[in-house]
């Protein structure tokens, strides 16, 4: 292969890459500095993408799926965060953004962008993850990102929501927050009082730089644990009211439907969750041996506790390692290390919470809310591997 | 009064014009009026062709229909079978519909197309006018069966070994 | 305003956005779904790229810098990474990636890239800088970027570095591991191997996704705390031996000449730094009041202990507050509440990591190192303010 | 014996393609030798376009001179006046330079251009001719002036009032 030169396509060429050849890309000079003065990646990866249906009947209201089995560790790059939106992704211009708080205050007031970023700044890593992800019906997903790649996790930086409502100053009827965003549906969800005032935020940046537009740029809402939902985008509108506004949104959808027909309304936790990753529906185990188990668990209420690990179709259970630092209201990526012996079996995983919260099984979880629940599944996912080392979906069979 | 003193007072004037919240209550709910008839025509003019001439349904949400459904295995969400007050249907068409052109209706096109939509799930009749009185005094159908989050609903146990 | 329709060009028809008019981008829906299945920041921030001179000799050994003062939080988005490299970037086809394992141990080895992700895989947050970030001499940097944006932080996903030796059996004499990248200067440096067995780390994922080609795709060293030229990219090859090489990146340059001609070698450690990044030199504040003040520190030797602040050009000093969680090896935050009284002044960050060294400033370091040092300068970087608020780097004056 | 059983044996030829570490002691340096006199012309053919036709530098470092510079304010650093070892210089140049065609010369070419350097620098005659074991030989001028790192060196105290 030493004598083939230039770019290989094919086999036969490919080889002349390999040891003890010299690889051409150490033979010429690469990419100048200054080639990407924003960076992209590789075009070797360039599957790495958004998981978007080509189906769909419409493209407006609509999600994105992060491709959660093609990633590592806890924070979501932004070109891969996960995206829902019900009108399309408005093009803001942020010198022309305005946030108006008014209603239950004081003094109602209006906030540039730049004014929103004077305030003290705070930066935290925190999860979103949509309430429909997935659903209670069979098929179920193939993938990973198919099942629950509604979920992103990324470090935000903004200000404290309450020293913004404090510079309005709050009457003590101020009960609800109604958030509305400035998008073309004008997204509005109303806010329980004590969230705004405990750990809620309203950021300007994902993961150090400004938010994406799919994210809420230039402004967003994050109600750390919230369903994603309600961490309103393109923030533009806070009115502080007495009751909440029974909004669309939390009427007509992210209503919790009950077998006797009666529905839960604010339903706003997204309750302790894991999956394995890796491996995970559609991958394929290159045969016998050791291959690390790895995957993300994350829970609405506080920190993860407590991963299992279960290798033998629930039979028994492993307790896994979490990586540090484990963060309130983030993914945390577990791991256990195993060596599979070539047979036929099932895997899953089963995140302990803070609380003590254990995540349940589907099949508890149907039994208590039947199967038009819709949100908030939150259930163990098993994964079926066949001898050949295929990983499928193992809730569909 | 302000503890950092960034930002400044929002008038009357534009709290006006950006706040289009309109509550269960009725609050919000503007001055006008609107008829099933007119509202008719204005669903077949600019929603028909998302959600179907009946309202069942298309690229848009079925609008009609579904009542009796939600306690059976295919239950049928709809603004008549499931949403609890009326005012937020004016709320969210004012707000969000028609889908490719967002608040382009007149407020009394918002009331008359949705006093179309109610009539068609039988909840007014084809002569009925509907403004920030009626609208707010009509009861919903499904409005007793919301109740609260009653999560941790479930109660897994970490059994470890022989599960 | 009201009447005016359509996208707004120049300020007339542009305050038909703002209340209390109904902003354009929310009369009609935005970009649909899958518009962008591989996210970027919105047109309105395409100012916010790296930071690279526009007047270089040559463009294939050089860097691009991170726009710091732009930033928030910790973690640095992967299109706004800091580059570094000698001989450009190379595009490497992963499937063709070869890494060799070879001199004192017991089974010479080879790895393709799916090999390195078979081990068990960590992740963790780690800082990368450049040794020479910024020079000992005048005229230093205008802005934060120009004078310390040889400096990023991502959270890393591969293996350790142990794992890898230990696979290929490490003889006892075995003291270096020589780390060789596939880039076209084929870039090379001795690492003692007790590091090697630490905390070294040899990743293929940053932030989540895989690492991007300025950044070593598809395998790159990690060795925490030291110097960036260490961190070898585009991975191929480990040698372990008894004695370094003293190649030239380990000799000509990245060693410390003092002003007796003496030079120091193997000066391997980043020493602990902090840089006030809001207000920074080129940034104006928009009158008097509050402003936060918000930077970064960061120390190759642990963790960050504390970071002091001073407002009024070093006679006395006050405790920052330090964003959670505080990383090893890797950024913290730091913010204090400040209130301009509209006074020239200068302002200035100092910190201390948990070895209990304190960041030194400039004048110590030339005192002891001479000004022909180039490396490692971790000086306290002081930053004036005018009196109409503009911020401009005091070193300079 | 591989705790994972990752990976797979590399051959004696893979190493030997892929090995092209010179150290400071030679080791690693091939057969072959290369004059001053061809050395001359390798390097105004491939080299002098960017390090000068006189070593002085130019887009490329400069390589020639500078000795008795390094104490002073404006030390020059070059091969002559720096470099600890001669070997590494092979190794560079084999494997970087020149820097559009990067592993391009022959052995024979490296160690005569690299005697060229050495010669320009005054450390080998104008009828030298570099091998593994002259090269080896050649005791660089600042070779004992590379100490350890000594930091911490400096000693800031933290200061918190009256500074
Ligand atoms: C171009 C397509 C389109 C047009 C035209 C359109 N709609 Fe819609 N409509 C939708 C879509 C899509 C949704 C669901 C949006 C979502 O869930 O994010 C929707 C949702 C609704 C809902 C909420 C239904 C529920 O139960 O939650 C109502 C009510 C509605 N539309 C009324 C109207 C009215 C009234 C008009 C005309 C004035 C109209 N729509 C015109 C596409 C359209
Ligand atoms: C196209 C430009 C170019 C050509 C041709 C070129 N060089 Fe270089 N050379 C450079 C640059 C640029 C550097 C510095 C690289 C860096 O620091 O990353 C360099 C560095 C060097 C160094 C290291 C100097 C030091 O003190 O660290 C040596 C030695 C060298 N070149 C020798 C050669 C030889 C011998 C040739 C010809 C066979 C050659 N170069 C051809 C551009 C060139
Ligand atoms: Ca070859
Ligand atoms: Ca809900
Ligand atoms: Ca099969
Ligand atoms: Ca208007
Ligand atoms: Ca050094
Ligand atoms: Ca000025
Ligand atoms: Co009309
Ligand atoms: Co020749």
């Amino acid at each position: 292969g030493a004598t083939l030169a230039g770019r290989a396509i094919g086999s036969a060429s490919a080889s002349s890459n390999l040891p003890p050849d010299v690889p051409e890309w150490m033979k010429t000079p690469g990419d100048p500095m200054g080639s990407q003065p924003y960076g992209s990646p590789s075009p070797f990866e360039k599957h790495v993408v958004k998981n978007i249906p080509k189906d769909l009947p419409q493209y407006l209201s609509a999600s994105g799926r992060a491709p959660l089995q093609d990633l590592d560790g806890i924070i979501t790059p932004n070109g891969l965060f996960y995206e829902r939106h019900h009108a399309g992704v408005p093009a803001i211009d942020p010198a022309q953004h305005r946030l108006m708080l008014h209603g239950l205050v004081e003094r109602p007031m209006i906030f540039t962008v730049d004014d929103i970023k004077r305030f003290p700044s705070t930066s935290r890593i925190h999860f979103l993850e949509c309430s429909g992800n997935p659903g209670y019906q069979k098929p179920f997903g193939k993938t990973a990102s198919d099942l629950v790649g509604l979920l992103s996790c990324a470090e935000w930086t903004g200000v404290s929501m309450k020293l913004v409502l404090e510079e309005a100053g709050l009457r003590p009827e101020a009960k609800w927050v109604i958030a509305e965003g400035a998008d073309a549906v004008a997204m509005k969800r109303s806010i329980p009082i004590d969230k705004c005032l405990d750990d809620a935020m309203i950021v300007y940046s994902q993961n150090g730089e400004r938010l994406r537009p799919q994210q809420g740029y230039p402004l967003r809402l994050i109600l750390p644990g919230f369903e994603g939902n309600m961490n309103v985008k393109w923030l533009r509108r806070l009115h502080v009211t007495a009751e909440p506004v029974y909004s669309r949104e939390e009427t007509s959808k992210y209503t919790d439907l009950m077998p006797d027909g009666v529905a839960r309304e604010f339903s706003f936790v997204m309750e302790a969750k894991s999956i394995i990753l890796r491996p995970s529906g559609g991958q394929r185990l290159s045969g016998s041996g050791f291959h690390e188990i790895s995957g993300i668990a994350w829970s609405g209420r506080g920190k993860i506790r407590r991963v299992d690990v279960s290798v033998d179709d629930g039979s028994s259970w492993q307790e896994a390692e979490l990586q540090e630092p484990v963060l309130t209201r983030a993914l945390t990526r577990f791991r256990l290390p195993w060596r599979w012996n070539g047979e036929p079996t099932v895997i899953q995983s089963r995140a302990i919470d803070e609380t003590g919260y254990v995540q349940p099984t589907l099949a508890e979880l149907i039994a208590v809310r039947g199967e038009n629940f819709f949100y908030h599944n939150n259930a163990i996912w098993p994964w079926r591997i066949a001898v050949d080392g295929e990983v499928s979906n193992a809730a569909n069979s | 009064q302000s503890p950092f003193g960034i930002g400044r007072t929002a008038t009357p004037a534009e709290i006006a014009g950006w706040n289009i919240d309109v509550g269960p209550d009725g609050r919000g709910l503007p001055a006008g009026s609107g008829s099933v008839s007119h509202g008719r025509e204005v669903y077949q003019n600019q929603c028909a062709a998302c959600h179907g001439d009946q309202g069942q349904g298309g690229v848009g949400d079925r609008l009609v229909g579904g009542q009796g459904t939600l306690a059976t295995s295919k239950p049928i969400r709809t603004v008549g079978s499931y949403w609890p007050y009326a005012p937020p249907l004016f709320d969210y068409i004012h707000r969000a519909m028609p889908q490719n052109a967002p608040g382009s209706l007149s407020n009394e096109d918002v009331y008359a197309v949705s006093a179309y939509i109610l009539h068609l799930n039988g909840l007014l009749p084809a002569d009925a006018v509907l403004d920030a009185k009626t609208m707010t005094a009509i009861k919903m159908p499904n409005r007793k069966m919301f109740v609260d989050d009653a999560r941790p609903d479930v109660n897994n146990s970490a059994c470890m070994a022989g599960c």
